[in-house]
């Protein structure tokens, strides 16, 4: 294998567990409400996943389990928020913390460690199913969006809750299904990193990649396509790193920034304009 | 009686996740009567218990300030982390670099540094949201990351003792060293970490609080977070105020390099946070974004860490991430506040 | 078709529909008019299931219906045009339309055939639209025409329009009238909203007119007048009288020429407007809401927004038009704000940093190197005496502003920018929402403080208020000054015409 | 209140355990330390209690709990750990510790050290004579001294069967999160397969196990380290350098309760067992006696000292 491919291939499965978490975030933020939890989100599928495979024996199974807990926790985030119009990076930011905590303390007392999961057998981790999931799912993605009527209202009640509350469409509803979905997609994203990339859960194992996927999903400007793109970047800089690093005479630290530089810069409005949906963070009080 | 009004919800939230703390406990398989017991105890235990509890509170204050500022100007500062981080290599930088400067000069210029590079460090996002309307919780995050990264790129590459297998700086001058509380108050041990860095907090509150509630730039910073419109209108140049009160908070986190830096490991250590910048987040929150209520629930988190690691390694199943469950519960609640007040109207903070 | 019984509705305690009845007959256009505030849009709304009613029936064909949603309305074959557009601005003109009804299965929109029924409906009232442009990309008239086939694609048989012709060139008001026409001709039954007495007379068959939320009249459009109508809705019957001498007008304070606001796309919601306020006069400025005024008071304070002003404003001879709010207030511009609870007021905030608002530099509150200090007894002292002497009750420095009434609210904003001792006040509703005894009271300080030798500019929707507190009148209309009047000698019938477009006179 | 009964009988010998960032269930350097004071628990009456940190920042507080509280012998696993046990050993004097991997001067602190090179010079030769493609691997977890030992003696080993080989190697990273990254580890492993490398030796906790992924997935060799690790991927698992930390705390805790404790250092090698390699029914088939016989040749020269395996960190 040349040099290029191994590259490649190492990015795009770096950029799997971002795509999965961005396009999570993607479903969340069109529709009007902010996850800056989805890196709480992944830690509770991951460590779900890798739990649940552990004890029964099925990776699917542990996704399975992986996808109910990213739903279930994504209510909490959704109920906070649509229901109780908690502010909604705030209601993220404590998903975050307390999944930094959930997980380690679980392991402690299912597996006697603090903060990782047993090791998964080779022939139980997920196939490459969740790369090619994830990568199916930027068409899907851009279908639902685009050409169903879910997606249809999910557009609308990102950008003007009001106008699809007076077309008759239940803002609330549809909100809450898109923060649902967005945990669900996370979670096979923490899913993959536990038992797909690596075998087990370690703490803190997402490092970070909540955050980048958010950071991918504003650079991809919120569509299905460029997010993929940001994804693969993202991924490319930490694949390029990985195999920089003790072979270039480059530091590994500024490899490691260059995502996050773009980013800034990206937001700066230095590379065309990212137009948030715009009723993104804006809770929506119905009137009657 | 204001006051106690108050304090009713904070407490109400912290009661509450000391509940849902205590079934997690059971959930385990440990006694929530034993760890909460020795979670207390070890937090208020003379002299230890107690030193290690105002230690472990005095960044909680400064980034907990930090956010606090921040929120009051309508902004959400995630970025204290990585603030935090780069004052304290800078100011580690300072005190290697001069280390010769005598002590009367050279700590005051340490302690400036970490305010200018903290300030700095948060003055970009906040450059950023008022000239490109980027929104600060983004560039904040990113900024971390890049913090992180440029402090350990200099610490391995060209301040590490050679041979050290630990990532850290070689120590900064003596003359840069900031007093023990042990070194001036008979009977307290000077192994107890606590230093001037903690009066410094404290201060550090009178005077933002004496600032935003004292002084017009204060009273600007607090209006345009209040309503961006009415500061507008009643002539207050909004975009200044978030420079101003982003490298305000900035500045504040990296105050957090006195305490770490000059008065407890005497050189810049990697990944020597334990996430003081968020949980400055919650500080701030439970505190109600007011300088009084930043400090006590400081001290809270502070007693949570110190109790917590007595839990992690005295109980059989629980560990201290116990705490990072119950900070988690905290804010929850804090955040969706209406679940206990009905479903009353909140105020709506647009993006 | 439609029938409304006894329907009342309040807003934090104010009815803005106070039993209120209308039937609407089946086949008809059917007129609402009314000042602003009257209550008609909330009327409509309740109709169409966006609001509850507080009491009250809503009968359709006859049958009493309850509507929780406009879910119900739409079952029902109502359909609502709103006065301010509800659409999305980065889709579709078919996926708006389609929204919340949306053709083909779950799986697979199809837009083709709802595109295909949107043309048949557009070319079947000729409206011109081609349902594959996007929103953001379609004029205001085209925006309304969209509004309209959302409505006839959920197949209403009722549509209320919102003031409709509030956004729209004569041209366009044209246009959408004869497709209303063509729409009454197929059998549809149709409730238009307006202030515009030239278009009901234009337009309806029967007309409804509204006031301080209550039904004051229902006519024949055939057997009234605009005269009569304008009569019914400014009811002369309550005219609030203001005690005032003479004005006693001196040097030129405030001079204005060729101003002009421009928004993207280069829309000018002021165009070219000219005038003069002097020191010891009130100047009034009539028209009906969102025809320029609040953009001519937002540049003249230094305010605007996202558009570009352009024209000279000059307080007493200087050229102020690039200076910032902080430096305007400093040059004795004094501004109480149309809309108080966005503007005027930092609601969270007690009465004492609110009585500061826009005047924290000023000594003796402000002190020490650059104004640095806040002086708290200062504050307090200050705070003190404006409450006291504009009477805000109840006079507790330390109560958050949310705390007071509408009211007494404004008492504190207008207390507020009086005890600067402006040169010139800018002054926009100062009455909305105030009680009768507060409207008076306020008055008498908006007098006082003419003859101690202010320049008032006051922009009121209310037309009482501005013939009976100004010494001249500028009547505005999309975006200029359509005239000049003595407040003293012309009926309120005729400014009403000049505001509606009622009437050529100019 | 009384926090010494809260921490564990009193009346009982007391010993604390810190591990590293890694934490215990490693299946490498902290397991081996775990399974030596576990044992220790099981053969004597003692009270042990562990801490395990997860970051750098929180090794210190944890020894000093233990210490505050009164334990009768605080171990330190790791060479991070060395200036810790310094500064706590100064403020405790009459409490006892032992740091592994790390060398203290003070009299209350026994250094247990281990001749790693020397191992690392076995297996290097092990994974020479496997390699078919000439080339293998060595995946460190943190940059730092202690890993070079590793590296630099495995490299000495495998040129003293074939000098002509190539020895491609990398770091997980470079702070403490390098122990713990093993889906890194694996990515590096695969660079390493994909440039042809096919024998794989892991010194890098719990990143190791990532390498482990990767030759089993691409059918490839690995050798693992610290701990026994044959068991972990039979087959694919060469042989494990062994580093016999649960022998060396074991020891320690039976020192104090025998009242033997001394400080000072303690070294682990070749000749005491505490460093090898590890044969057993997972891996026999996979190595030669031929090539057995040519280790414990080398094996009895470095004990008699004809062969010096240089020391990376004493340089
Ligand atoms: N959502 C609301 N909350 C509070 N008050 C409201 C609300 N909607 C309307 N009001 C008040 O109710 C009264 C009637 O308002 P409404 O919008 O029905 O008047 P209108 O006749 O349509 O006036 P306009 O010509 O300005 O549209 C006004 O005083 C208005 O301020
Ligand atoms: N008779 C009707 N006339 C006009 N529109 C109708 C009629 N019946 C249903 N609709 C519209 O069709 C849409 C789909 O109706 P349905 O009852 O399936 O709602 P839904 O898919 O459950 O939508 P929601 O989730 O918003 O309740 C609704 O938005 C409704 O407004
Ligand atoms: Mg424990
Ligand atoms: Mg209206």
């Amino acid at each position: 294998m040349s040099i290029l491919l191994i590259l490649l291939a190492s990015a795009v499965r770096q950029a799997t567990p971002l795509l999965l978490a961005a396009l999570g975030g993607l479903y969340s933020e069109r529709s009007g409400v902010i996850n800056i939890a989805l890196e709480g989100l992944m830690l509770a599928g991951a460590f779900t996943a890798a739990s649940v495979t552990h004890y029964s024996g099925s990776p699917w199974l542990g996704l399975a389990a992986g996808i109910a807990a990213g739903v279930l926790v994504a209510l909490v985030h959704g109920v906070a928020c649509i229901r109780f119009k908690a502010d909604q990076v705030v209601s993220g930011t404590a998903i975050n913390i307390l999944f930094l905590g959930v997980p380690a303390l679980l392991s402690g007392a299912l597996f006697q460690s603090t903060g990782a999961t047993p090791q998964v057998p080779q022939e139980q981790l997920l196939p490459i199913a969740p790369i090619v999931l994830a990568f199916l799912l930027v068409p899907v993605t851009w279908y639902v969006l685009n050409r169903t009527p879910f997606g249809l209202r999910l557009r609308a009640v990102g950008e003007n809750p009001e106008a699809a509350d007076t077309a008759g469409v239940n803002v609330a509803r549809v909100r809450l299904a898109a923060v649902l979905l967005s945990g669900a997609l996370a979670a096979i994203g923490g899913a993959y990193l536990s038992i797909g990339q690596s075998s087990l859960f370690a703490r803190n194992m997402t490092a970070g990649r909540g955050f980048i996927a958010l950071a991918a999903l504003i650079f991809g400007k919120w569509r299905p396509v460029q997010t993929m793109l940001a994804c693969l970047l993202f991924g490319f800089a930490e694949a390029l790193a990985i195999q920089m690093e003790g072979v270039s005479q480059v530091p590994v630290q500024f490899i490691q920034i260059v995502p996050y530089v773009l980013t800034i810069i990206v937001l700066a409005g230095f590379i065309g304009h990212s137009r948030a949906p715009r009723a993104l963070g804006v809770p929506y009080q119905e009137k009657r | 009686m204001s006051f106690l009004r108050q304090l009713l919800f904070p407490l109400a939230a912290v009661a509450a996740a000391f509940a849902v703390g205590a079934l997690v406990v059971l959930a385990v398989g440990d006694s929530p009567l034993n760890t909460y017991a020795l979670l207390i105890g070890s937090a208020l235990s003379w002299p230890d218990g107690i030193g290690y509890t105002l230690f472990y509170a005095t960044p909680l204050i400064f980034t907990g300030l930090a956010v606090a500022v921040a929120f009051r100007c309508g902004l959400l500062n995630i970025g204290a982390e990585g603030q935090l981080y780069i004052a304290a290599f800078a100011t580690a930088w300072v005190g290697i670099v001069l280390a010769g400067w005598p002590a009367w000069l050279l700590v005051p210029l340490c302690i400036l540094t970490a305010l200018l590079t903290g300030g700095f460090w948060a003055a970009v996002p906040g450059v950023l949201k008022a000239r490109f309307g980027a929104h600060e919780v983004i560039t904040t995050i990113m900024m971390n990351f890049i913090a992180v990264a440029l402090a350990s790129y200099f610490t391995q590459y060209h301040y590490k003792p050679p041979g050290d297998p630990i990532l850290q700086t070689v120590p900064i001058g003596e003359n840069a060293h900031v007093a023990r509380i042990g070194a001036l108050v008979p009977g307290i041990p000077e192994r107890i970490p606590l230093n001037l860095a903690f009066p410094l907090a404290l201060a550090a509150c009178l005077l933002v609080y004496l600032f935003l509630w004292r002084t017009r730039w204060g009273y600007q910073i607090r209006a345009t977070g209040a309503n961006p419109a009415a500061a507008l209108y009643g002539g207050i140049a909004t975009g200044k105020q978030i420079v101003l009160a982003m490298s305000l908070s900035g500045a504040l986190a990296g105050l957090v390099a006195v305490n770490e830096v000059l008065g407890y490991r005497y050189r810049y250590y990697d990944s020597f946070s334990a996430g003081y910048g968020f949980t400055g987040i919650a500080v701030a929150l439970l505190g109600r974004n007011h300088p009084v209520g930043v400090i006590l629930a400081s001290l809270l988190f502070g007693a949570l860490l110190r109790g917590g690691l007595f839990v992690d390694i005295f109980t059989e199943h629980v560990s201290k991430d116990l705490v990072m469950v119950l900070q988690g519960v905290i804010i929850l609640f804090v955040a969706a506040e209406a679940l206990f007040r009905g479903r009353g109207e909140k105020r709506v903070k647009s993006v | 078709m439609l029938e409304l019984r006894e329907i009342t509705k309040r807003f934090a305690g104010v009815p803005a529909n106070d039993r209120v009845n209308l039937t609407v007959a089946p086949g008809t256009i059917h007129a609402l008019v009314g000042e602003n505030g009257a209550g008609k849009s909330t009327a409509m709304r309740i109709a169409y299931g966006f609001y509850g009613a507080d009491s009250g029936e809503i009968l359709v064909e006859g049958r009493v219906h309850r509507f929780t949603s406009p879910h119900d309305a739409i079952r029902l074959g109502i359909g609502m045009v709103h006065q301010h557009f509800m659409l999305v601005e980065p889709m579709t003109v078919a996926e708006n339309i389609v929204l919340g009804l949306e053709p083909g299965s779950p799986f697979a929109l199809d837009l083709k055939s709802a595109e295909a029924r949107i043309r048949a409906l557009s070319d079947e009232l000729g409206l011109a639209i081609d349902p594959t442009r996007r929103i953001e990309d379609l004029s205001v008239g085209q925006q309304q025409r969209v509004e309209l086939l959302k409505a006839l694609y959920r197949e209403a048989r009722l549509l209320i329009l919102d003031e409709p012709t509030a956004v729209l060139s004569p041209q366009a008001t044209a246009e959408l009238f004869t497709i209303l026409r063509r729409m009454r001709a197929q059998g549809k039954t149709i409730v238009i909203v307006t202030h515009k007495l030239s278009e009901v007379l234009d337009i309806s068959d029967e007309v409804t007119v509204m006031r301080d939320g209550r039904v004051v009249g229902h006519r024949r459009t055939a057997e009234t007048n605009a005269a009569e109508l304008a009569h019914l809705m400014v009811g002369r019957d309550v005219l609030l009288r203001v005690v005032k001498p003479a004005a006693q007008p001196k040097a030129p304070v405030l001079g204005v020429r060729g101003l002009a606001v421009t928004f993207k796309g280069g829309e000018k919601r002021l165009d070219g407007v000219s005038f003069e306020v002097r020191a010891g006069e009130i100047v009034g400025i009539a028209g009906i809401e969102g025809n320029g005024q609040t953009e001519l008071v937002e540049a003249l304070a230094g305010l605007t927004e996202g558009g570009a002003v352009s024209g000279t404003i000059e307080l007493d001879g200087r050229s102020v038009a690039g200076l910032s709010v902080r430096q305007r207030r400093a040059l004795g511009i004094s501004h109480v704000p149309e809309d108080r609870h966005r503007r005027g007021l930092l609601l969270d905030f007690d009465l004492q940093e609110n009585a500061i608002l826009g005047a924290d530099d000023r000594p003796p509150v402000a002190v020490g190197p650059g104004r640095f200090w806040l002086r708290r007894d200062e504050i307090r002292r200050k705070t003190e005496k404006i409450l006291a002497a504009f009477d805000v009750r109840p006079p507790d420095p330390e109560r958050p502003a949310r705390a007071l009434s509408g009211g007494n609210q404004q008492k504190l904003i207008l207390g507020r920018e009086l005890d600067l001792q402006p040169k010139l006040l800018l002054v926009a509703q100062p009455t909305r929402g105030v009680d009768i005894g507060g409207i008076e009271f306020i008055h008498r300080r908006l007098v006082e403080l003419r003859d101690a030798g202010c320049a008032l500019l006051l922009v009121s929707s209310e037309l009482e208020e501005v013939t009976a507190l100004a010494d001249r009148l500028l009547v505005m209309r999309r975006g200029r000054i359509v005239a000049e009047v003595d407040p003293e000698t012309t009926s309120m019938e005729e400014i009403g015409l000049l505001m509606t477009g009622g009437s050529a006179a100019a | 209140r009384d926090l010494s009964q809260a921490t564990g009988d009193p009346g009982k010998l007391r010993v604390g355990i810190v591990f590293d960032s890694g934490g215990k269930d490693d299946r490498s350097f902290n397991a081996a330390a775990f399974r030596g004071v576990q044992q220790a628990a099981k053969d004597f009456p003692i009270v042990l209690r562990d801490a395990e940190p997860g970051d750098p920042a929180s090794l210190e507080p944890a020894m000093r709990a233990f210490a505050e509280v009164g334990y009768d012998l605080v171990i330190g696993i790791g060479f991070a750990q060395t200036p810790i046990v310094e500064a706590v050993a100064k403020d405790y004097p009459k409490v006892n510790f032992a740091i592994v991997d790390g060398v203290s001067s003070l009299p209350n602190v026994a250094s247990l050290i281990f001749k790693e090179h020397e191992g690392s010079y076995l297996v290097g030769m092990i994974a020479a004579h496997t390699s078919k493609t000439g080339k293998i691997g060595f995946v460190g977890g943190m940059d730092v001294p202690l890993i070079h030992k590793f590296q630099v003696g495995y490299e000495e080993g495998a040129r003293a069967v074939n000098p002509e080989i190539q020895v491609i190697q990398n770091y997980v990273g470079v702070t403490e999160a390098a122990w713990n990254n093993p889906g890194k580890g694996k990515e590096l492993a695969v660079a390493q397969i994909g440039k042809g490398a096919d024998v794989l030796f892991a010194a890098a906790g719990n990143s190791g196990l990532g390498v482990f992924d990767a030759v089993e997935q691409l059918d490839k060799l690995v050798i693992g380290v610290d701990s026994n690790q044959n068991w972990v991927k039979p087959g694919h698992v060469l042989t494990s350098m062994v580093k016999r930390v649960d022998n060396a705390v074991y020891q320690i805790i039976g020192d104090l309760v025998n009242r033997r404790f001394q400080g000072g250092i303690h070294v682990y090698g070749l000749p005491d067992g505490g460093i090898g390699y590890a044969m057993d029914q997972y891996n026999e088939k996979l190595i030669s006696p031929l090539v057995i016989q040519d280790v414990e040749a080398a094996k009895a020269k470095i004990i008699r000292g004809e062969i010096t395996v240089t020391d990376a960190m004493a340089q």
